[in-house]
């Protein structure tokens, strides 16, 4: 005979407004093997947990239902509560009376009716709950980050600065990411290379990083503490330990005109190349989509050129197989570039450019060396004309977000121009101006005071070019939507910031979910920023979304506390809610048949095979086994077994039998 | 008893009379190839040419599953509704063979040897079976092997003999009797004298009783009941179809506070009939689960009961995926 | 606690998997939209994990609906959970019409954590069908066999 | 059947088996017999009328388990010891199977990959009086078909005689057993005996092989048959697979194809 404690939460108003709590409390208490029912105003509160804690102990009691918000909120919490008042926490089970039943509900006798059954729902599950001892597995202290831009640089130090051996992998020939392409930061204005190389120099020889570059993510699998990563390294066809990075290759290869990738497609590289001068490492790999050898089987200039015979024609991609405890996604974002702006002539005229583009001609290392020069006559501009929002916050072009980092970017670039074009004049068309964050408005009121930048609110409707010069047609709706036009020398599009390309794929690899944009998903949007759903994988920076670079290095950091968090400890504490196989007397010794269509039927090979022997030691029967490291509950192998012999905790048979039965008794 | 005389018609006129009554009239259709017994309105719709109903008729007294009382628990308290016998409707089992007949003395028994089962008896109570005896049989027959005959009177109110004519020799064998044929008196007429056993099936003897049981007595340990059982499937077609069989199982239908204790057929062929808690099975294979079959109906129940749990329906034999004949195996025993 | 409407309140419960569908009607609630009081849900960890019979037992114990709901294709927190679910429900409604069983009364859906709105238009729209359909009696009334006068020999 | 009768008898002689199950006039219709002396091969038939699936001893362990045990099977029978070998049920090494081809020639498989080879060549086709009930019920509308159903089911009286008479109901404890939770009501009665008829068919989804010895079984009559029969026949395009050809990894429920149909969920 079972003696249910159950707990009503009004949660403030939340769920006292449409559910009527006291009434439910006293309707449960009716409800056989219930021993004390009542509400309370804030149960998540001390006293609301103190309650229930003197109530277990009081009343001895054997389960506990908590009717309050969703258990993907709270759950942790109540079981908590109740493992210190001495009762085990799986004999907690909680009733979604808010997100479930009081928001989506009018006040009414209907809504009450629903908050009762939902609680009775989970009296009669938790009568059938079963006390769960947490499932203890060896963690492995090794982390893995994918993504060397600053985000990943940020994490892979700090993790590998707690003493903890990392792996970087970075899917381009250096690290460095977008902020390796930026020519000065704000608010500050300091130089991006500046502060980064010497960070990517620390990655490359900090003792705890293994770093490999041209690398991607071929397979996960595993769990949290016990991953096993396949590493693709891709095949570079340079033998770094032998390349000394002197260069001389790069000069007398005859490919020259390949549009370079770390210079947005401004400027040009060779076939074998280092994408910029401070790549770490400092050495070239063939781009063999490019390279004459690979196309037409002949040249091989650089390796004849190459004083250490450092060139691998036949070199293949490499499989590395590690086994890392914790994961930390750094993926990136990218820019909208191409033809999604076509009424802006983006692609069709030179001289409208991305904001990515703009970094690279305002940056010293850039295509210009730092000099603001049309793309088309190398003249400089003398109108130039920056339009925010290009793609952000515009539900016709599918973005409706905000890319967050355009408006300070823009009133940067348009600072920039002002501090190198003295005479120029910059117009910025922008729909709102967000400079939340330290020192970010005073920025944006610098560029328009200080330097004269001139801000005009409203959307440009196309840009279309007449004799030589880009013709700007606009609104100024502060100015009581007055047509504007302005003849342009350069216009730059703040592009929106998506995501990164191929973020589909690597969460699914990884099992990780990811939002309608491809930006990966956190486990909760305020509580749980760096987490994903699935456990032991953290994320940083833009593949989340969009963010500029102080919260990406503060994501990073954040992340890699977690992950140091967890490394902290030789064990992990998993929840026991995982699938067993049943025993039973002989001669069954269990219901298991040994059909092993489980097996097949498995997402994580989880499902092995174990010989029940008797005494003399001859096996009786084959069944099947759990092993409880790998199985993550999903509860396939439950509903697929014929015969009922496979079960899952938390989630049983009979747990979840008696909840439909009864919903609908009464 | 009274014997009397029925003409087609007069059969007719006393069948609407017994429907008239109110009583439920259940007789042998036959029904997507198989003849049943079933609830029927007229007479035209009861099956000719058949040999022998799939299903005995013992549900009538025994049915599959019967709710033998309800509960309902309110805070604490328990409230119980019991089986009431006055919920039984009178029946009225029309063209029942004689050894269906035959099969209430043992169920009787059974459901009487020491508690007296309300729910049996209240069936048996309102039940009336007017009994046909038998013209036709088929090799799986073997009623006068087990004291049983086609024209054999035992456990029937009334029993009809079909004549040529259409008329039929009308035994009148029980107060029951006399109150059904009292429903239409005037149908019928006086014996004509026919010689009812010229009416009758020939169905040979094939093997004595009592010689079984005296070697039943000592078979407990026999290789036999291996051999026979190889095939068996040990499903349970043959206790179902037996008019005899009336082993049940009480299972719970419960639904939250409510619920209901179900009475359902149960068989010994099944794995599961003896099977403890503990995991052991004091009858693990099937060849134990054969034999206590073959002696449960020839040895224990003589014993005990003092009454064949077997009528020579030959059911069983018929219903059998792998055809056990119970006459083969009978037989050979008698032979060893 | 009886609800006495004279409009047929029909009774309908969804079994849905935690991550995708059970976040989803979590962010339904967030989002204050409102749907209506009839839909029960049941969470389970998978879609995977949802043993058809408790659909049967549903609408023994009777139930008029059911919903049936998890992540869309790739998205399973446990990568093929919804793939096994699905080629068990392609399986099972095949069955279940060949039987008569009425397959309208299923609403299959995948309803992704992040679709809220879809979570209260299906609620919506399935209690709006069921109603349509009437209860099923038809059903029930089989449920209900032994309580049946009819001798069932 | 001299030719089976003699290998049979000189494989029990020789001791290579112990046992030979195989088939023996009934008294109505053939009917299983097994064979443990040579002297006893002399009552073998094989026939068009040996309708009986085998198969399903060989999962018995009163049976099994003693030694090599040799058995005549007729293309039903062999399509089932395949699923069982696929299901992980047989012993290669201790079972010998026989057939009988139709120029009468006796044919040993030394091992599951012959056998099949060998039913390759048997296409598993629906019979014309299935094809007409199928038809007969897809005529109906679906209340009818309920009915139908409802009104064969109330003939069932929970014999079991189909799982008992099905090679691939091996299960040592069915579901039907299974009381924490009842998934099944155990007494007779439609609902109950519809839950149980759609718990076997969906246990068989991708795992029958069409022998039909469930429908030959059931004392009643009912054509519960048609049930996995016709899921087969449905399926098979679905998932692409043959039916009654087991497949190796896997089966229709326990795998699964990113793009299999998804037109009826939202």
């Amino acid at each position: 005979m079972s003696k249910i404690g159950v707990f009503i939460c009004h949660c403030g108003e939340n769920i006292s407004a449409t559910v009527d709590c006291e009434r439910v409390a006293q309707e449960i208490r009716k409800v056989e093997g219930v021993e004390y029912a009542i509400d309370y105003k804030y149960m998540c509160s001390d006293p609301g947990q103190t309650l229930i804690k003197d109530a277990i102990r009081e009343h001895h009691l054997d389960g506990v239902v908590v009717g309050s918000c969703s258990p993907r909120m709270h759950e942790p919490t109540f079981r908590k509560a109740c493992a210190e008042a001495g009762l085990n926490p799986f004999l907690c089970e909680m009733a979604n009376l808010r997100e479930h039943c009081s928001w989506v509900h009018e006040k009414g006798e209907a809504t009450t009716e629903k908050a009762f059954d939902l609680v009775k729902m989970l009296v009669e599950k938790v009568k059938r709950n079963k006390p769960l001892d947490a499932i203890k597995v060896p963690i492995t202290k090794k982390a893995l980050v994918i993504g060397g831009g600053i985000a990943g640089i940020q994490a892979s130090l700090d993790i590998a600065n707690a003493g903890h051996k990392v792996i970087l992998i970075e899917k381009d020939p250096s690290i460095g990411g977008h902020m390796s392409q930026l020519s000065e930061t704000f608010p500050t204005l300091d130089c991006s290379q500046c502060i980064l190389t010497p960070r990517m120099v620390e990655v490359a020889q900090h003792p705890n990083i293994t770093l490999y570059t041209y690398a991607e993510l071929d397979s996960l699998e595993g769990f949290i503490g016990n991953f096993t990563a396949k590493i693709r390294l891709k095949a570079k066809s340079v033998d770094h330990k032998k390349c000394t990075g002197c260069g001389a290759c790069l000069q007398k290869c005859p490919q020259k005109r390949i549009p370079s990738e770390f210079n947005a497609g401004l400027g040009n590289r060779t076939a074998i190349y280092v994408p910029f001068p401070q790549a770490v490492p400092n050495k070239p790999v063939i781009d063999r989509e490019h390279c004459n050898y690979y196309k037409r089987g002949k040249c091989k200039i650089c390796e004849a050129t190459c004083p250490t015979g450092a060139i691998e024609w036949d070199k293949e991609d490499e499989i590395l197989t590690e086994q890392v405890g914790a994961i930390v996604v750094t993926t990136g974002f990218n820019v909208k570039g191409a033809d999604f702006f076509p009424e802006y002539g983006y692609g069709k005229y030179k001289d409208v450019l991305t904001g990515l583009q703009f970094e690279r001609l305002a940056s010293a290392s850039g295509p210009t060396l730092g000099e603001i020069r049309r793309p088309s006559d190398g003249t400089i501009p003398k109108k130039i004309v920056f339009i925010a929002c290009a793609g952000s916050r515009d539900p016709a072009k599918g973005i409706p977000y905000c890319s967050k980092i355009c408006c300070m970017y823009t009133a940067k670039h348009a600072m920039l121009y002002q501090h190198k074009v003295h005479d120029g004049e910059s117009t910025v068309f922008y729909m709102d101006i967000r400079a939340g964050g330290k020192n970010y408005e005073e920025f944006v009121r610098r560029a328009i005071e200080e330097d004269h930048v001139n801000y005009v609110r409203g959307r440009v409707a196309r840009v279309y070019e007449k004799d030589g010069k880009l013709i700007v047609k606009g609104v100024d709706t502060l100015l009581s939507g007055q047509q504007v036009e302005i003849e342009a020398d350069m216009v730059v599009l703040a592009t929106a910031g998506v995501s990164n390309c191929g973020a589909e794929q690597l969460a699914q690899k990884m099992h990780i979910s990811y939002d309608p944009y491809h930006f990966f998903a956190e486990a909760h949007p305020k509580l749980k920023p760096v987490e994903t759903n699935t456990a032991g994988i953290f994320l940083a920076g833009a593949c989340q979304a969009p963010k500029d670079i102080p919260e990406t290095v503060g994501m990073a950091s954040g992340a890699a506390v977690k992950v140091a968090g967890l490394f902290s400890n030789n064990e992990l504490v998993r929840e026991p809610l995982i699938a067993v196989v049943n025993r039973c007397a002989p001669p069954q010794f269990s219901t298991c048949v040994g059909c092993f269509m489980c097996q097949t039927a498995c997402p994580y090979n989880a499902i092995e095979r174990e010989e029940i022997k008797g005494r003399d030691g001859k096996v009786i029967k084959t069944v099947a086994k759990v092993n409880p490291g790998l199985c993550q509950g999903c509860g396939t192998c439950v509903a697929f077994c014929r015969s009922k012999s496979i079960d899952i905790q938390g989630y049983s048979n009979e747990q979840m039998f008696a909840e439909v039965m009864s919903l609908l008794n009464h | 008893m009274e014997t009397k005389y029925i003409s087609k018609n007069g059969l007719n006129e006393w069948f609407s009379q017994i429907v008239k009554s109110g009583k439920r009239v259940y007789a042998p259709v036959e029904e997507r190839g198989k003849v049943e017994f079933k609830k029927v309105q007229a007479l035209s719709e009861v099956a000719e040419e058949y040999i022998q109903t799939t299903q005995s008729i013992k549900s009538a007294v025994f049915p599959r599953a019967e709710v033998l009382f309800a509960y309902e628990k309110e805070s604490g308290k328990v409230k119980v509704e019991d089986f009431d016998p006055e919920t039984v409707k009178e029946t009225v089992l029309w063209k029942v063979h004689p050894c269906d007949a035959a099969g209430f003395k043992p169920l009787t028994a059974i459901f009487n040897w020491d508690y007296k089962d309300k729910l049996y008896n209240a069936h048996l109570e309102k039940t009336t079976l007017v009994t046909f005896s038998c013209a036709k049989a088929d090799k799986s027959c073997f009623c006068t092997s087990v004291n049983g005959g086609p024209g054999n009177t035992a456990g029937s109110d009334v029993m009809l003999t079909m004549l040529p004519d259409g008329g039929a020799i009308v035994e009148i064998l029980t107060p029951k009797g006399e109150a059904l044929v009292q429903l239409a008196a005037s149908a019928f007429e006086n014996d004509k004298g026919e010689d009812k056993s010229k009416c009758l099936a020939d169905v040979p003897q094939m093997f004595d009783v009592e010689e079984i049981k005296a070697k039943l007595a000592t078979a407990f340990d026999s290789p036999v009941w291996k051999e026979q059982s190889e095939r068996c499937l040990g499903c349970g077609a043959c206790a179902f179809v037996c008019p005899t069989c009336a082993c049940f199982d009480i299972q719970e239908d419960a639904h939250g506070s409510k619920g209901k204790r179900i009475r359902c057929w149960d068989s010994c062929g099944f794995s599961l009939f003896t099977k403890h808690t503990s995991g052991h099975n004091p009858r693990a294979v099937q060849s134990q689960r054969w034999r206590q079959r073959i002696l449960h109906k020839f040895s224990y129940m003589p014993d005990r009961l003092s009454v064949l749990g077997c009528t020579g329906c030959g059911r069983c034999s018929r219903a059998c995926p792998v055809d056990m004949n119970i006459l083969e195996h009978i037989t050979s025993i008698a032979k060893k | 606690m009886n609800n006495n409407n004279s409009e047929f309140e029909p009774k309908i419960v969804a079994f849905v998997c935690n991550w995708c569908t059970y976040a989803g009607a979590d962010l339904t609630g967030t989002s204050r939209l409102k749907y209506a009081t009839n839909v029960k849900i049941v969470r389970f960890p998978c879609t995977g994990r949802i043993d058809f019979m408790l659909l049967l037992k549903a609408f023994a114990q009777g139930a008029d609906g059911v919903i049936v709901s998890g992540c869309h294709p790739n998205d399973c927190h446990y990568t093929s959970g919804n793939f096994h679910a699905r080629r068990r429900w392609i399986t099972f409604r095949g069955l279940l019409d060949f039987m008569g069983i009425d397959i309208r009364r299923i609403q299959y859906s995948w309803v992704s954590a992040a679709e809220g709105a879809k979570w209260a238009d299906v609620v919506n729209t399935t209690v709006a069908s069921i109603r349509e359909l009437g209860p099923y009696t038809e059903y029930q009334k089989v449920a209900e066999y032994l309580d049946k006068e009819e001798y069932n020999g | 059947m001299d030719k089976l009768r003699q290998r049979a008898a000189a494989l029990l002689a020789d001791g290579t088996v112990t046992l030979v199950i195989g088939y023996e006039e009934g008294t109505s219709k053939p009917r299983p017999i097994f064979c443990h002396k040579a002297e006893e091969a002399g009552k073998l038939i094989y026939s068009s009328q040996c309708i009986n699936n085998l198969a399903v001893y060989l999962t018995k362990k009163e049976l099994m388990g003693t030694g090599k045990v040799a058995i005549t099977a007729t293309i039903p029978a062999l399509r089932s010891i395949l699923q069982l070998s696929v299901e992980n049920q047989l012993n290669e090494e201790n079972l010998l199977v026989i057939t009988v081809t139709d120029k009468e020639e006796v044919k040993e498989f030394a091992n599951f990959a012959e056998i099949e080879a060998y039913i390759a060549d048997f296409q598993l086709k629906l019979e014309g009086k299935e094809q007409e009930i199928i038809d007969k019920l897809e005529g109906m509308s679906r209340e009818e078909r309920f009915k139908f159903w409802m009104e064969e089911m109330s003939h069932c009286f929970k014999c079991y005689a189909c799982r008992a008479a099905c090679p691939l109901c091996y299960c040592t404890k069915c579901i039907v057993e299974e009381n924490r939770p009842q998934w099944i009501n155990p007494w007779a009665a439609p609902l109950a005996n519809m839950e149980w008829q759609i718990n076997r068919a969906m246990h068989m989804a991708g795992r029958c092989t069409g022998c039909g010895a469930c429908g030959d079984a059931c004392p009643v009559g009912i054509p519960i048959h048609l049930l996995t029969r016709k899921m087969m026949e449905d399926l098979a395009p679905e998932f692409g697979f043959t039916p009654g050809q087991p497949s190796k990894n896997g089966n229709a429920l326990s795998t699964w194809k990113a793009d299999d149909k998804e037109n009826f969920i939202r």
